[in-house]
Order: structure tokens, then C-alpha cells, then sequence
């Protein structure tokens, strides 16, 4: 029988993936991807209370969550873009120009 | 006059020419002085009235004004006058209206900007000294005290950015400080009575806590003390009224000091009895490092302005003994000396100014003759020396000697060092005068020019006539000043000592 | 059965994440994402939301990984040498990884469901889409709407940000001949 | 209502002149001697009544000038036989120093402000005289300060004479120090300020004697700045300064004497504390040997007079000092004149021959016969020889010291009488009789200057009989009533004429001239004859016993390049640096450092994000 758990404890594994991902990798895009995983674990989570709690609240704000990604990653991938333009880098830590 | 709201015309006066400078155009500088001239005029016009109006056998707060701000905050706009208040008001008219005329001479960039923080600043301190509400009160205050940032980071000379800075930040410092103390008396009065205002007479009517009011007065005092400056939180005086153009410094050493000893007096002391007589004794002996240090401080110093800073911190000592001595003698003589000094120290600066303006040096040793060259300048120099120094005939000496009889008879080792705190001043006074004014003239300085013209005596004259009139004739303003002191006075020894 | 199918998308999911973030190429991080995000459409299908997991497929295998294939292509990226690809931060991130992950496990192993359930039971959820649709339509309208606008936002601000500054150019141009 | 004119009018005039009259300098002076002149003539009829009333009771008139709860202080005028003579000599000597002036003054480019001055000295000299109280005196005591303040620096241009202005002021203001503090002690042990009330209480024993002493003590410190005493005598050799006319208005008739006249008008105080009374004794025998020593080794001629006035001044005050106010006015009034004649007859000289050492003058009596002849008059007055003025008021100080019993003093008054002599002997022998060593051609002054010198002369020589033995009422019994309240004082006070010490006295004068003449008027002699014999003792007393070069160096150096010089240091290195620029330092380093923390690292960010999770959740942990 499958419980909340097994959803929950993918949703964290996915979770801890994506936020390794953030954390390690030194390619802006690989970070947004991995911003991106984070994203799907907590989507999973959401529909999995959403199932199992028996409420449409999680779906919706799967939904929302879907919608916002899009618009994270369109605004995110402009700002590469242009930011490449520029520096010719996608390395993120030698775009350090807003340090002190 | 009856029923003609004069406060609230003094202090709408200079706002209302504020709002009317805003709308001009910068090259209108003969309006632009105009308006500022006849604004200034027309307060000191009123205020002499208040001061000839004032009904002394009546005493108490006259010429009240009320009218309900916040009503369920308990802040209403409360203002009236007693014989403190039209004290420092008068001092404050003439601080001003002699100080347009010296920034006429003096100020030649940005003349409108200047006349519209100036006045900005002084219905700031018009409203501080006749406010009766305690959150009006602090609202003046600050608003009284902000100007000073563009006036001195923009007008000022030498340094002005570090002083601009120092000053403000300090008295913002403060100003939390005494924020704080009105806020809590604010909470706990209203908690004892029930009545939650900020109306200063209702307040003070409570008998607060005694160990409430010791804890509290601490705050005030500090908050206002920096103001004043009681040491050691001075340092921002000297060089503030070093870098500020001159009419700045006139009304910054003239009036914005005594802001502070006058909240004390009238916040602190005046709302918190017992908080004064458990206080005051150390006050009366912090006093001393003002006066006596200084005015060693002065003596070693060369730049004339930094010289009258230092001694206006050392003079102001002679207002916190005078203020410490909780007997009519020695505050009567503390608010007095608040106002001679005040006129004292505006001609000082004003003078400095002057000379300051076509030498572009301060520096005493810069100087040797000048009396030959300037032999008006020369006079008045050294009349203000002289009242600075205490000598019979001129307003200071009056004050003087009251503080010192007033403060015998309790502190005699203070009035001791007291006295001989004005030995250091009149040494520094008068070697400052040998080595401005007497000695042999210098060819380089054969370009200077005289005061001769009208706007260029007129403040002089006026200040000097100030200083003589109530140096002969204390009374005309004495007697004014006793009908506010005495109530205050009475108040303090009413408490019982514990 | 269900489960088994649960364990094989679970698998796939994680094994195709950690690739995402461990392989150097861009490109091959994409197409693990793709493969990563399909698993997590047919999860959605397991709990029973087709509607979502069409949304899934839609939105972000369809949309936002071409537009991530198309940066990785635009910007040219090639494969990254070892030195570049590990931030040099790594040692304490993965100290704080692992903290974490302890702590989501500890956290998730304490958890129960307490809460009480609500009326969208199996029977309900088998009109999905139109459920859905009706709770979206009429109990979320307003944050609905508030995201179509910031969509608009978006689409609006990821032109403006990509776009050349034409009057820039022409002038430097006109500077220029 | 004619007192307050005498009060008032040379206050309008001062004023007056300087502000209108400025420009026309021969109505200023006009208006200046004008204004003295008619309050010798106010004084003059109170002065003729005196004689046949002198029990007079004192005449008060005052007015209230401030009044607050718990202090009222007025102003007010007292007349009495110790005031009126002091008017009368303030006013005479004044007039005739004013008229001298017109002449010496000629020509100065100052001339208007000179009279304004002199005007204002007036006013502040009558205002200390005719005080009824404590704050009324110190008012006008302070006054006579400015006022001398300006005439010393007159002038401004010369930097010894903007010094010795400064220092004049100062070195009084050290005294006044004193007196204020003691006029708050006796105020605080009486409650009031008014003399003949304070008089009255302290007669009632109301007051303890330790307050006595204490308060008689600090008044007197009033006194020792303006009259010069030791240790704050430095100020009158280098106010000298000062035109000659000043010098002889300010320095010798009236405002040196403004402290004698103080401590006469509190002589109920003294005589209440006889402790204090020994200091004020020993500190006036003590200045008046140590000026006239002093005044041995000085070669200017204003000097050797300023010094003979600090000694006579000394006579004063130790007549005060042994009960003798009575001895001590008439000593004030007599010097008054011999002194003022001597200074102007100096004024007359150095006008002639430019200079003031008298060892660039000599041979001067057939060029300047009024001159030398009037000053002749004033040296016999000033050593005291029978019968000049000189004589009779020094007499009745050294007998009112004998009589105190204190041997020691009066021997010291001898020896300072013996030494005086020789020194005015060697001045006189000096400029008027010796080589001729001037250049150009002295000519005797004009008669605006010369005829104050014979009126002076004339009451130089006769005005010692005023206090003639058999002479009823005597001189000291004026001064006597003055405190009529109190009654007779004690029984120091009453003088007789005593003839052992008026032998002693007349033997050690004439045995001074004798030496001092035989010692100078030796033909072909170019400088100090002492120098060469005793150069150290010559050295020391040229140097006035170092005592000034002690203060400047120990005091004022330790006080302007000492204590100031440090305090600014701590102002300026702890305070402002340390402490106040300090703190706001402390405080943008602590911003520096944490500014460190914006790596600009995105991924730190994030890594700090999380951590932050971690820690909350923990926390959530520990608490659920």
C-alpha cells in the first residue's frame, strides 16, 4: 500500500538532489535546472497531501506553482542571456559584481 | 490685541515667509532679503510686545492657544508663554533678526536656500519654547534642530561636512534619548491618571512615583544635555559653530543651545521634582568640567571660532550651576545667563563672521593692529570680551552673579571654581583682543574694511545695545523671568526630601 | 502494482536528477530533466491528477526545457572541465546537504496526518479536469487571474531583458559613421 | 539728587564723546575736564561743611536694581566723611590731572578717546566711592578695572603696552576673585550687601569670628590686586605704560587707592577680625620694603615712581592692617597729591627730553626750573620730610604701628622710610643736578601743565596739616566717624603724636637723603653706581626679586602652555579622537567587516539561506 511517506520521502530525496544541485554546481543553467527539481519535489509534495488529505487545495497550487516556474524560468533565462552578452560567462562565481 | 493669536503668528510667521521664498526666483535677492527682514522684524515686534503684554502680577502660562491635533492620542497643538518662554523668545527674535542682516552681508551663494532653512529653523525654536503639548514639543525640536545639516554642510567653511555630520548625528542622539524620557512620561502618566495627553501642565499637576521620576529624569537630561553641551558630550559644539556660516552659528550657539537647557528646565526639572532634587547635585558638579575645562580648552586654542565655542560649552556651565542651585536666585540667574549669553555669543560669531569674510582666516596669530583698520569692529569685539568675561555694566555679569549667589550657599567649592572659571575667560578674551586688535598693524591687512554701512552695524548695534540695556538695567527682563521661575521653584521644594 | 509502478518512476526520478546535477554537458542536464520531469508527470498520474500531469508534459517538457535547450544552445556552452564544475564552496554545502537531509528524513519520520480529510475523495477526483476547473474558476479566480498577470509580467520582461537596445545601438552607429 | 549728577555726568560725557564729539577733539576735552570740574564743585560744599560737623550722619539714597525672591540688590550712594574726602581727592587730583592732559595729550591722534577713557575712570572711580553696598562697590570696582584696561593699553599699537594692559586686568581679576567670594561670604552670614546693615549685624555678633576672618581675608584679596599689594603688585610697574598723565591719575591718586579705600570703608570687618588684620599688616610693611628696595635698582623714571607708589601703598595698607583707617586715608590723601605731582612732573620731563631713563636726562633744573622746583616739593612730601604732607600722614602710620605693638613692622616702615629716601634723592640728584646727558633741546612744558604742578606743589607741602596734632577735629576723626554705628573701634585707633617715633622716622629720612645725595651727585657718573658694587643684589632687585619672572614662567607657563595645553590635548586625542571619532570608527569597522560577508557570491547566499533552514528547523525539532 502505498502511503503519503513514499511520496513525501521521494519529494525530499528530489528535494535534497535539487538543493545539492544549487549549492555545488558552478553553471547557471545547471543551477536553474536544479531550482527546477526543487520546484517538482514540492510540487509532488503538494499533490501528494492533496490526494491523500482528500482537497483540491494542493492541485490548485500545483497549478500556480507550474504557472510561476514558467515565468521564473522565462524572466531567469533572459537574464542569462543578457547577462552573457555581456560577461561571456555562465560561470556564477565570476559574476560577482554586486560583492562589496 | 486681545484675542490675537500672537504665538501661533510667531511661529507662522517664518514658515509662512518660508513658503513664500519657496515660490521665488533666486535672482529676487533684494525680495528674497526683504522678506526675511520683515519677517523677522515683525517677530521681534511681537515678541517685545508679549514681553511689555505680559501681565506679571497674573504670572503663570498667558496668551494660551488650543486646539485639539489627535484627540485620541491626547496631542493637541498647546501653546502659551511664561516669563521663561518670553525670555528665550525675545533672545531668539533678536538672535534672528540681527542674524538676517548678518547673513545679508555675509552669505553670497544660495541666498534664498539659506534665508528658507534659517527660518525654518527658528520657527522651529520659537515653537519649541512656547510649546506646551510635549509631542509638539519634540516635533519643534527636531524641526529646529535638522536645519542645521544643510545649513552647515552647505554654507559652512572649513571641515563643514565632518561638522555637518557630528552635529546632527549627536543631537539626533539626544533627541532619541529625550524622545524616550517624553514618551515614558507620557505612558506613565497617563496610566496613573487615566487621562492619556501629552499637555505638559496636566502632567506635571501628577505627583509621579519618586523613584519613577529619578529613573526617568535621567534620560531627559541626558537627551536634553547634549544639547546644551554638558560634558562630556560637547564636542560637536566647537566645531559645528566652527564650520557654520555665521548667522548659523549665532543662532546655533545663541539659541539652540539654550534649547537644551531650557528643555531641562522646563521638561525635566520642571515636570519631575523629585527627579531634580536627586539629580541636579551631580549635575552641579558635572558643571564644573564645562567651565573649568572648558574654558582651558579655550585658552589653547587659536581659531577664534573654536576659542567662543569652547567658552559658549564653558558659559553654559554656568547655566547647569545655575539650573543645579533648585533656588530662585541661582535659575533666575541661570535663565538670564541663558539669554546674555545668547546675545553674547551672537554678536561674538557675528563679529568672527565678519572678519572671517574678507580675511578668510580665524587664526589669532593671522592677526596683529586691526583696531586701527577697524576700529567699529574693534569696539564692539571688545565689549562682547568683555561681557564675555563678566564685567559689570553689560547683561552677563547680572546673570552671573546671580548664579554664583544663588549657588554659594550650597555648592561654595562649585562657585569657587566657578569664579575663577571666569579669570580663565577673561584671559583668553583678552589675549584674544591683544593679538587680534592691539599690537602693530600689518600691511596685509590694509585691505580690510570697516562695518560702516547701515546692514553692517545694525547687528552689531543692536546686540551691544542688548547687552548694555539689561546690564544696567537687569529688571526690564528680570523680573519677567522670576514670575516663571518662581512657580517652578516652589514646585521643586515642595517635594519632600527622601 | 501500483507501487511497483511508483518504485520504477521514484528510481528513474532520482537516478535521472542526480545525473542532472552531476553530468557536465548542458545539454545531457537537460534531457535528464526532461526524463526527470516526465517521471513526476506520471507520478501525478498515481495520485490520481491527469490533469496536472498533462500540465506537467505541457508546460514544462513542452515549454520550459525548450527554452533551457534553447539558452543551452544559444550560449553555447560546452563541456565543463572538472576544476570549473564543483563551486568552491562545496565542502560546506555538503556538510549542510547532509545536515539537511537528516533532518528532512528525521522531520518526515516524526510526521503524521492530522489534519481532517476534505470531500474531494476518489469518486470526486474522477472528473479531475473538471473539478479542477470549477475550484479554479470560481474559489481561486482571483490569484488565477493575478497569475496570468504575472505571466504577462514575464513574457513582457523576458523580451525587454533579451532585447537589443536598438536606440542605443542606432546612436552609437550614428556616432560611429 | 546732586550725587547721582556727580555719579552721572561723566558717564554721559564718556559716551557722549564717544559717540559724537569724536571727531572734535578740543570739545571732548572741553567736555571731559568740564564733567570733573563740576563734581569737584558737587563736592566741594560737603567738604567745607565737613570740618564743622564732623559727626555727620551718613547720607544714603538708593534705588532698587534687581529684586527677585530671595535677592535684592540696590544701588545706591553713601555719604560720610570717608567718602567725601575720598570724592574730593578723586575730584581735585582728577581736575588738575584732566587740565595737565589737555597739554601732554596734545597733538595724539587719540586725543577724543583719551578723554572718552578718562571720563568713563571718573565715573567708575566715583561710582567705588560713593557705593552704600558690597555689589554697588564690586560694580564699579570692575568698571575702574576696564577703565584702566583702556588708558594702559591707550597705546594699542605698542605690544608692551597691550601686555601690561592685560595683565592690569588680569592680575586685578585674580584679586576680585577674592573679593567676590567674600562678598558672598558675608553676604550669606548677613543677608544683605549694604555696608552700614552688614555694619550693624556684625556689630550685633551676629556673625561667627571664623566667618570674619574668612570673609575679611578674601575682601582683602580685592584690595591686593587693586592697590598692588604683594604677591599681585606685578601689574603697576609695567602699567606705566600708559601716557604719563594716566599714570598719575590711575596708578598713584585714585584707582591704586580704590583698595585702601575699600578696606577703610570695611574697617568694621577688620576690626571684628584681628587675624586677619596681622596678614593685611604684614603683606602691607612687606610691599612697601620689597617696592622701595625694588625701586633702588630701576633707572626709569616712571618706574622708580611706580615703585615708591607700590611702597606707599604698602604704608597704606599696614596702616589699615594695625587699625590705623584713619592714619591710612590721610596717608591716601596726601600721597595722593605728592604722588600725582611726581608722576606729572615726570610727565613734564620725559615730554621734554623724550625718554625715560634718568640716566639720559641730568642738568635739567636751569632748562625746566617750575618743573624741577614743583618736583623737588613733591620728593621732600613723598620722603616725609617735617613738614611736608609726606611727614605728618607717614607719621601717624608708623605711630599707629607702634602703638600696635608690633615692633617688627614698624621697624620695617623705618628701614622702608630710610630706603625711600635714598631712591628719590638719586632720582632727583639724578635728573635735575647731575651730568648733562640729554640730547636736544629740553624746554620747560607748557602752562596747562605747569600750573596743575604748582596747585599740586602748593597741597603737596600744606596738606599734612590737615592732620596736625593740636588740630580739632583732626584729620582721623572723619574717618573714625565713618563708622559711627560701630563706635570707636578699638584702641589702636586713636593716634597721638609721637614724638620718639617722628625723630626716628625724620633721623632715618634724612640720613636716606644724605646718602642717596652723596652717593649720586658725584660728578661723572654714566649708570647705576650699585650696579658696579653689588651686582648681584643690583641684578636681583632690578629684576624685582624675580617674582615676575617666577609667575611667568611657574604660573601663567604652567596654566597657557600647561594645564591648557593638555586639557586641549585630552580634548582633542581622547575625546574627540578616541572616544567620540573613536566610536563612530569602532562602529564602521564593525560595518567593514560585515560588509565581507556580501561575497557577491550568489551560491553563499543561498548555502547561508539553507543553513538558515537547517538551524530553524532544528529548532522547531528541539521544541515540538
Amino acid at each position: 500500500m502505498l502511503t503519503i511517506f513514499h511520496y513525501l520521502i521521494l519529494s525530499f530525496l528530489l528535494f535534497s538532489i535539487g538543493v545539492a544541485g544549487v549549492l555545488l554546481r558552478r553553471n547557471i543553467i545547471i543551477v536553474l535546472m536544479s531550482l527546477e527539481l526543487i520546484f517538482n519535489s514540492v510540487n509532488i509534495s503538494l499533490a501528494a497531501f492533496s490526494y491523500y488529505l482528500q482537497s483540491l487545495n494542493g492541485t490548485v497550487f500545483v497549478i500556480f506553482n507550474i504557472t510561476v516556474a514558467a515565468a521564473e524560468v522565462a524572466i531567469g533565462l533572459a537574464i542569462l542571456v543578457s547577462v552573457y552578452r555581456v560577461r561571456k560567462t555562465v560561470n556564477v562565481e565570476d559574476l560577482d559584481e554586486m560583492r562589496y | 490685541m486681545e484675542g490675537f493669536p500672537i504665538i501661533s503668528a510667531i511661529i507662522a510667521a517664518p514658515l509662512v515667509a518660508v513658503i513664500i521664498l519657496l515660490f521665488l526666483k533666486d535672482e529676487m535677492l533684494w525680495l528674497v532679503r526683504a522678506i526675511s527682514v520683515a519677517t523677522t522684524s515683525l517677530c521681534l515686534v511681537l515678541s517685545l510686545y508679549m514681553l511689555w503684554a505680559y501681565d506679571k502680577a497674573k504670572g503663570g502660562y498667558q496668551f494660551v492657544e488650543r486646539i485639539e491635533w489627535v484627540k485620541s492620542l491626547g496631542i493637541s497643538y498647546y501653546v502659551g508663554v511664561d516669563g521663561i518662554s518670553i525670555a528665550m523668545i525675545v533672545l531668539t527674535s533678536f538672535v534672528i533678526f540681527t542674524g538676517v542682516f548678518v547673513s545679508w552681508v555675509g552669505v553670497k551663494q544660495r541666498v534664498r536656500e539659506h534665508y528658507i532653512f534659517l527660518l525654518l529653523l527658528v520657527a522651529g525654536v520659537f515653537g519649541v519654547f512656547v510649546s506646551l503639548d510635549l509631542l509638539f514639543f519634540y516635533l519643534f525640536y527636531e524641526l529646529a534642530v535638522i536645519p542645521m545639516y544643510p545649513l552647515i554642510g552647505i554654507w559652512g567653511s572649513a571641515n563643514r561636512e565632518y561638522a555637518t555630520m557630528k552635529l546632527t548625528l549627536y543631537l539626533s542622539f539626544g533627541a532619541v534619548f529625550a524622545l524616550l524620557g517624553i514618551l515614558s512620561l507620557y505612558f506613565v502618566a497617563g496610566a496613573q491618571s487615566g487621562v492619556y495627553t501629552f499637555d505638559m501642565l496636566a502632567i506635571g499637576k501628577l505627583s509621579l512615583e519618586r523613584s519613577y521620576q529619578i529613573k526617568v529624569f535621567l534620560p531627559l537630561l541626558f537627551g536634553f544635555g547634549v544639547l546644551v553641551p554638558l560634558a562630556p558630550f560637547h564636542s560637536w559644539s566647537p566645531i559645528g559653530h566652527a564650520a557654520a556660516p555665521s548667522a548659523v552659528s549665532m543662532l546655533h550657539a545663541g539659541v539652540l543651545m539654550k534649547l537644551g537647557a531650557y528643555g531641562i528646565l522646563r521638561i525635566a526639572m520642571g515636570m519631575l521634582p523629585a527627579g531634580a532634587q536627586f539629580w541636579m547635585p551631580y549635575v552641579a558638579v558635572l558643571c564644573l568640567i564645562n567651565i573649568f575645562y572648558g574654558g582651558l580648552v579655550a585658552m589653547s586654542r587659536k581659531d577664534m571660532k573654536f576659542m567662543i565655542g569652547y567658552s559658549s560649552s564653558s558659559h553654559m556651565g554656568y547655566v547647569l550651576l545655575g539650573l543645579a542651585t533648585l533656588n530662585y536666585i541661582g535659575v533666575n540667574g541661570a535663565v538670564l545667563l541663558m539669554f546674555a549669553h545668547g546675545i553674547m555669543t551672537a554678536l561674538a560669531f557675528s563679529l568672527i563672521g565678519f572678519i572671517y569674510d574678507q580675511a578668510h582666516t580665524r587664526m589669532m596669530y593671522d592677526f596683529s593692529g586691526l583696531a586701527k583698520k577697524l576700529p567699529f569692529v574693534a569696539v564692539a569685539f571688545a565689549i562682547m570680551g568683555f561681557a564675555s568675561s563678566g564685567l559689570p555694566g553689560l547683561a552677563n555679569f547680572v546673570a552671573e552673579l546671580m548664579v554664583f549667589i544663588g549657588a554659594f550657599k550650597d555648592y561654595p567649592f562649585q562657585v569657587v571654581i566657578a569664579v575663577f572659571g571666569i579669570i580663565v575667560t577673561a584671559t583668553y578674551m583678552l589675549r584674544c583682543i591683544r593679538d587680534v586688535f592691539f599690537r602693530e598693524p600689518q600691511d596685509k591687512w590694509d585691505g580690510l574694511k570697516d562695518a560702516t554701512t547701515f546692514v553692517e552695524r545694525l547687528p552689531f548695534v543692536i546686540l551691544i545695545a542688548v547687552l548694555l540695556v539689561v546690564g544696567f538695567y537687569p529688571s526690564i527682563i528680570v523680573d519677567i523671568i522670576n514670575t516663571g521661575v518662581v512657580p517652578l521653584v516652589d514646585k521643586i521644594n515642595a517635594v519632600p526630601h527622601g | 502494482m501500483e507501487q511497483l509502478f511508483f518504485y520504477i518512476f521514484a528510481l528513474v526520478a532520482v537516478v535521472s536528477a542526480v545525473l542532472v546535477v552531476s553530468v557536465r554537458n548542458a545539454v545531457h542536464s537537460a534531457f535528464y530533466l526532461i526524463i526527470c520531469l516526465l517521471q513526476v508527470a506520471a507520478l501525478f498520474i498515481l495520485l490520481r491528477s491527469p490533469f496536472l500531469a498533462a500540465v506537467q508534459v505541457f508546460i514544462y517538457v513542452g515549454a520550459v526545457m525548450v527554452l533551457f535547450l534553447f539558452a543551452v544552445m544559444v550560449l553555447d556552452i560546452g563541456k565543463e572541465k572538472t576544476k570549473e564544475f564543483i563551486h568552491s564552496q562545496w565542502l560546506p554545502a555538503v556538510g549542510v546537504i547532509i545536515a539537511l537531509f537528516v533532518m528532512i528524513g528525521y522531520m518526515i519520520k516524526r510526521g503524521k496526518l492530522s489534519a481532517s480529510l476534505g470531500i474531494y475523495n476518489e469518486a470526486a477526483l474522477a472528473k479531475n479536469t473538471e473539478v479542477i476547473g470549477k475550484t479554479l474558476f470560481t474559489q481561486y479566480i482571483f490569484p488565477f487571474e493575478v497569475v496570468s498577470l504575472l505571466l504577462l509580467v514575464a513574457l513582457i520582461g523576458a523580451i525587454v531583458l533579451v532585447m537589443k537596445d536598438k536606440g542605443r545601438a542606432r546612436k552609437n552607429n550614428g556616432a560611429g559613421s | 539728587m546732586d550725587i547721582w549728577a556727580l555719579l552721572v555726568i561723566p558717564l554721559i560725557v564718556s559716551v557722549f564723546i564717544a559717540l559724537v564729539t569724536r571727531k572734535n577733539e578740543e570739545l571732548s576735552s572741553y567736555l571731559s575736564i568740564g564733567a570733573v570740574v563740576i563734581g569737584f564743585l558737587i563736592v566741594l560744599p560737603y567738604l567745607l561743611k565737613l570740618p564743622g560737623d564732623p559727626h555727620m550722619h551718613p547720607i544714603e539714597q538708593a534705588f532698587t536694581w534687581i529684586s527677585i525672591k530671595g535677592l535684592k540688590i540696590e544701588m545706591g550712594t553713601l555719604i560720610d566723611p570717608l567718602s567725601i574726602i575720598m570724592l574730593f581727592v578723586v575730584t581735585f587730583v582728577g581736575s588738575l590731572i584732566h587740565i595737565y592732559s589737555k597739554g601732554y595729550m596734545h597733538g595724539d591722534p587719540g586725543y577724543s578717546r583719551f578723554f572718552a577713557c578718562l571720563s568713563l575712570f571718573i565715573f567708575s572711580m566715583l561710582g567705588i566711592v560713593l557705593s552704600n553696598n558690597l555689589i554697588m562697590i564690586f560694580v564699579f570696582w570692575e568698571l575702574v578695572g576696564l577703565a584702566s584696561y583702556l588708558l594702559i593699553g591707550y597705546y594699542f599699537e605698542k605690544p608692551s603696552a597691550a601686555d601690561a594692559a592685560k595683565k592690569a586686568f588680569l592680575v586685578n581679576r585674580i584679586g576680585d576673585f577674592g573679593f567676590i567670594l567674600g562678598i558672598f561670604v558675608i553676604y550669606y552670614a548677613t543677608g544683605t550687601f549694604n555696608f552700614i546693615e552688614v555694619e550693624h549685624h556684625i556689630a550685633a555678633g551676629h556673625v561667627s569670628s571664623g566667618t570674619l576672618t574668612l570673609a575679611a581675608l578674601l575682601i582683602f584679596c580685592g584690595a591686593v590686586g587693586k592697590s598692588a599689594q604683594f604677591p599681585l603688585h606685578v601689574w603697576l610697574p609695567d602699567a606705566m605704560e600708559g601716557p604719563t598723565p594716566v599714570s598719575a591719575l590711575i596708578h598713584a591718586a585714585t584707582m591704586v587707592a580704590a583698595g585702601v579705600y575699600m578696606l577703610a570703608r570695611t574697617s568694621f570687618l577688620y576690626a571684628a577680625a584681628p587675624d586677619a588684620m596681622v596678614i593685611v599688616a604684614y603683606i602691607g610693611g612687606f610691599t612697601a620694603l620689597m617696592a622701595a628696595l625694588i625701586a633702588l635698582a630701576q633707572s626709569d623714571i616712571k618706574r622708580i615712581i611706580a615703585f615708591s607708589t607700590l611702597s606707599s601703598l604698602g604704608y597704606m595698607v599696614l596702616a589699615i592692617g594695625v587699625g590705623g583707617t584713619g592714619a591710612g586715608m590721610f596717608y591716601l590723601m596726601t600721597h595722593a597729591f605728592f604722588k600725582a605731582l611726581l608722576f606729572l612732573g615726570a610727565g613734564s620731563v620725559i615730554h621734554a627730553c623724550h625718554t625715560n631713563e634718568i640716566w639720559e636726562m641730568g642738568q635739567l633744573y636751569p632748562k625746566m626750573k617750575t618743573t624741577a622746583v614743583t618736583f623737588f616739593l613733591g620728593s621732600l612730601a613723598m620722603m616725609g620730610v617735617f613738614p611736608f604732607s609726606g611727614f605728618w600722614s607717614k607719621d601717624e602710620i608708623l605711630s599707629a604701628t607702634f602703638q600696635s605693638g608690633n615692633y617688627f613692622l614698624f621697624a620695617m616702615g623705618i628701614l622702608t622710610a630710610f630706603i625711600t629716601a635714598v631712591f628719590i634723592s638719586k632720582l632727583v640728584v639724578v635728573t635735575f643736578f647731575g651730568d648733562k646727558k640729554y640730547h636736544g633741546h629740553p624746554h620747560e612744558s607748557p602752562k596747562v601743565m605747569t600750573i596743575p604742578l604748582i596747585i599740586l606743589s602748593v597741597f603737596a607741602v600744606v596738606a599734612g596739616f590737615a592732620g596736625f596734632p593740636g588740630l580739632e577735629p583732626n584729620f582721623g576723626t572723619f574717618v573714625h566717624t565713618a563708622g559711627a554705628a560701630l563706635g570707636e573701634h578699638g584702641a589702636h585707633a586713636e593716634h597721638h603724636f609721637n614724638f620718639m617715633v617722628a625723630s626716628l622716622s625724620t633721623i632715618a629720612v634724612l640720613g636716606g637723603i644724605l646718602l642717596g645725595w652723596s652717593i649720586y651727585s658725584r660728578k661723572g657718573m654714566k649708570s647705576d653706581v650699585m650696579a658696579e658694587r653689588l651686582p648681584f643684589t643690583y641684578k636681583f632687585l632690578e629684576n624685582r626679586f624675580y617674582i615676575d619672572h617666577i609667575y611667568d614662567t611657574y604660573f601663567v607657563a604652567w596654566i597657557y602652555n600647561g594645564l591648557a595645553k593638555i586639557l586641549n590635548y585630552i580634548e582633542v586625542n581622547i575625546i574627540i579622537i578616541f572616544i567620540i571619532n573613536g566610536s563612530a570608527y569602532t562602529v564602521r569597522q564593525i560595518g567593514k567587516g560585515l560588509r565581507l560577508t556580501t561575497t557577491g557570491q550568489l551560491q553563499n547566499y543561498a548555502f547561508v539561506m539553507v543553513g538558515g533552514v537547517l538551524v530553524l528547523m532544528i529548532i522547531f525539532a528541539a521544541i515540538l
